[in-house]
């Protein structure tokens, strides 16, 4: 992204740069997580919860230098989506006809489900801090850790709600002759990742099946699903962000460049 | 006044639609949401009334394994309708960002309320499901599991004082009269509940405790008149919002 | 200004009529109806705090009323006077903010006040002399009697806050409202006569 | 503004003599509290009746005189004495209970 010269120390200027740093944090924080997911013993596959307590306590003796790796990373660099995240409220933010009042809704339900999802590594972690301790501790400390980390998806699918009714609407009051920040698609696809992250809330009550946490709905599914929502979210919100640069007169619009390159 | 649909809910005199669509909306999810809330906790959950703190080990496994089924159902659908309690408090915090004071306090509140689910809400719905989870666990474990849940639920008193703090501040230097200036009062009477619900961490038992006469039931009559009033309040405001004042907002992030 | 001026000498008229027991003289509803709802909606929270605990007080009143020999009489019947005190004085300051001498208003404002803080001392040396002297929250009486006035304190911190909006709304010419100072007026008495009841009942009563 | 000094006068007047009541009645109430007394005490019911009723008067005082309830609508007028009334009939009769 190439700001004009001429803008340069301009709010609006400063306004994108900052929005654009927040997008790239994206894939950045996302692949650190993904190091950290690949590197906790405890995801491949997931811990049964049908294991008996001297078994979880033996996991957390014989893995414990990997689980300290790994959600020590979850926990200094879980929350660092966030700014990735306030790119989409931003962006809510500029719809047309809108009060913001999705915006704010957003806003809420984001630092709420960050407080959740801060939780969970703090289970895992005092669990293997003394892996020695009582396997019925232990035992209670992975319960708390998997429940906390799978099944309060309420915030985050009001995120996706959200977001759908969001794009729905722009798009609904748009009369004004200018684009809607996001395709309409984006809207259905953010209800259909919702719509398959609900059934993981059951895995606070089932101990085996697809709704157990390490079944097939529950973890597979719940977390593929947000992955794959942070993916093509970053090429939309790119994709936002430019046109919003280009309205703003931040850059140049690349389509007359390529036209004034064609001329010439 | 219809609760079945946000047009009929929010209307002028002559029965049209009134306010902004998106507020009308979240603004009709606002009784909607805590309709469902108060069936959750009070039938399923059981919740609210809170069962006594002062009740053996045994006592308490047998409430979790008598009470198990709907205790698992109530929180498991807490669990993914969570996400309105965000938004009815963040409706709240955007009704502030209209108000003279500008939105600094509309952050404050979402900020308090945004926080206050987790000790609020969370925590008691993962302790009892952990505790239903595992019911011949050791009863000592899930009188545990109880009184963690039960405190942090009726105990988390500063995250959701200081967003009733900020949002009397802000009613009582409001001048776009968003909110009616006594809804201020019983904001800062909703404090002063909390206050004396401190005392739940002392005593297990009496006016005090957390199912006590004062710090539970006074409580929760101060709250339910307040949240009663809020209903009507912002139904009310946001029916007189007017409806072009898009581009005049200016949060943190308005381009 | 002069907006502001005619309509002091129309709530100055105002007292003037209402000085006088006549009939047919206009209902005057001091402050404004906001504060109201306030003053009785905490009247009502307080009485639910004293019924329960008279409720309570009646299942044992023989230890209540030995606990109740326990407590400071001399410091509960000064601070008693001192609200007292402090009331007048923000009646009196309603009076002269009428009358337009602000300079006395606020002075008499100034006097409530330090009225204010002087209670709050002395109830935190009362507090303190009682847990020194082992009367702890342990006993149910000491336990009503410390969430009682420590709910009370909380109101005269919220009331001195009222005090010093009213005073520099008094200080300030272009805001100067009689009805804002009569509406702290209302809250500070609240306050004294939310005091003379926690007196009788947790002080005196037998 | 001079015409309205006498009468503000009397008002005035009226507020001292409101106060000097109510501390009056105060003091009168420190006589019978029990920690004024060291030997055991024997509840009363008299007594409290009194003690009470001196409450009440004092409230009254204080919300017709200080608050101004007297020159104030009819709705608060019965309200505030509603309340008062409520409140002391019901301390008094759990007292009896």
């Amino acid at each position: 992204m190439q700001i004009l010269e001429q803008v340069q120390d301009l709010p609006k200027a400063g306004n994108i740069k900052a929005q654009w740093v927040c997008l790239w944090s994206g894939p950045a924080v996302g692949l650190v997580l993904l190091v950290a997911l690949l590197a906790f013993p405890g995801f491949w596959p997931p811990i049964s919860p049908t294991l008996p307590a001297e078994e979880v306590a033996r996991f957390y003796a014989e893995n414990t230098a990997w689980i300290r790796f790994s959600q020590v990373t979850f926990n200094l660099c879980g929350i660092m989506v966030v700014p990735f995240f306030m790119v989409i409220v931003a962006q809510m933010k500029r719809m047309h006809g809108q009060s913001h009042v999705f915006a704010y809704c957003y806003l809420t339900a984001l630092v709420s489900g960050a407080t959740f999802f801060a939780l969970s590594n703090i289970f895992f972690l005092v669990a293997a801090f003394r892996p020695e301790r009582d396997p019925e501790l232990t035992m209670l400390l992975n319960d708390l850790a998997w429940i906390v980390f799978i099944a309060p998806i309420g915030m985050v699918l009001c995120q996706f709600l959200l977001l759908a009714v969001a794009v729905k609407f722009d798009h609904a009051t748009d009369r004004n002759g200018a684009a809607a920040i996001f395709p309409r698609w984006v809207g259905h696809y953010s209800l259909v990742t919702g719509l398959a992250m609900i059934p993981s809330a059951c895995a606070a009550v089932f101990q085996t099946g697809p709704l157990a946490w390490d079944g097939l709905l529950s973890f597979w599914l719940r977390n593929g699903a947000f992955a794959a929502f942070m993916i093509v979210m970053f090429f939309v919100l790119r994709t936002a962000v430019l046109r919003q640069a280009v309205d703003d007169g931040v850059i140049a619009d690349p389509e007359a460049r390529l036209g004034a390159s064609a001329t010439r | 006044m219809s609760i079945l649909s946000p047009d009929r809910y929010i209307t002028r005199a002559d029965k049209s639609p009134a306010g902004r669509p998106d507020v009308r909306l979240v603004t009709w999810f606002f009784p909607v949401w805590y309709a469902a809330f108060g069936v959750i906790i009070c039938l399923l959950a059981r919740v609210t009334p809170p069962p006594r703190p002062d009740v053996s080990a045994a006592d308490k496994v047998a409430f979790m394994t008598t009470h198990a089924l709907t205790i698992q159902v109530g929180f498991v659908v807490l669990l993914i309708l969570l996400g309105g309690a965000g938004m009815t408090n963040a409706l709240v915090a955007y009704q502030m960002s209209r108000m003279s004071t500008g939105p600094v306090l509309a952050y404050a509140y979402i900020g308090g309320m945004g926080v206050g689910a987790l000790p609020g809400f969370l925590l008691v719905s993962v302790c009892f499901l952990t505790a239903t989870f595992r019911p011949d666990r050791d009863p000592e474990l899930i009188g545990l599991l109880y009184d963690l849940g039960m405190l942090s639920y009726n105990g988390s008193l500063g995250c959701f004082s200081a967003a009733y703090l900020v949002l009397a501040i802000a009613v009582l230097y409001d001048k776009n009269e968003i909110f009616p200036k006594w809804f201020a009062y019983l904001s800062i009477w909703q404090i002063v509940t909390e206050v004396i619900a401190t005392q739940m961490f002392v005593f297990p038992a009496g006016p005090f405790a957390w199912n006590g006469s004062i710090s539970f039931w006074v409580a929760v009559v101060v709250f339910s008149v307040w949240l009663g009033s809020l209903i009507f309040i912002l139904r009310n405001t946001a029916a007189r919002e007017p409806v072009d004042t898009d581009e005049t907002f200016q949060g943190p992030t308005a381009g | 200004m002069t907006h502001s001026d005619s309509s002091l000498t129309a709530t100055a008229r105002d007292t003037d009529r209402a000085a006088q027991p006549s009939v047919g003289r206009a209902a005057h509803l001091p402050g404004d109806i906001h504060m109201w709802v306030m003053v009785l909606g905490d009247l009502i929270i307080f009485s639910s705090y004293f019924v329960i605990f008279m409720i309570y007080r009646s299942m044992s009143p023989e230890a209540y009323l030995r606990a109740q020999q326990h407590l400071d009489i001399n410091i509960g019947v000064v601070n008693t006077v001192v609200l007292l005190t402090s009331s007048w004085f923000v009646a009196r300051s309603v009076l002269s903010a009428r009358a337009g001498d602000h300079t006395r208003a606020i002075r008499f404002v100034y006097a409530a006040g330090a009225c204010g803080v002087l209670f709050m001392a002395l109830k935190g040396y009362e507090w303190a002399a009682k847990i020194g002297a082992g009367y702890t929250n342990s006993e149910e009486f000491f336990s009503f009697y410390y969430v009682i006035t420590g709910v009370h304190f909380l109101h005269v911190v919220i009331g001195l806050i009222v005090l010093g909006v009213v005073i520099r709304d008094l200080r300030n010419p272009a805001r100067r409202r009689t009805s804002m100072v009569e509406a702290g007026a209302v809250y500070w008495h609240m306050v004294d006569l939310l005091w003379v009841v926690i007196f009788t009942l947790l002080y005196v009563m037998r | 503004m001079t015409d309205t000094t006498p009468k503000g006068t009397t008002t005035e007047r009226k507020l001292l003599w409101a106060w000097a009541v109510l501390v009056l009645i105060t003091v009168g109430s420190w006589w019978l509290a029990p920690a004024h007394f060291t030997d055991t005490m024997q509840p009363s019911a008299g007594v409290t009746a009194l003690l009470l009723a001196m409450m009440a008067v004092k409230c009254r005082i204080v919300m017709r005189s200080f608050m101004e309830v007297n020159h104030a609508p009819r709705w608060l007028k019965v309200g505030t004495d509603g309340w008062l009334a409520v409140l002391v009939v019901t301390v008094f009769a759990i007292y009896l209970i």
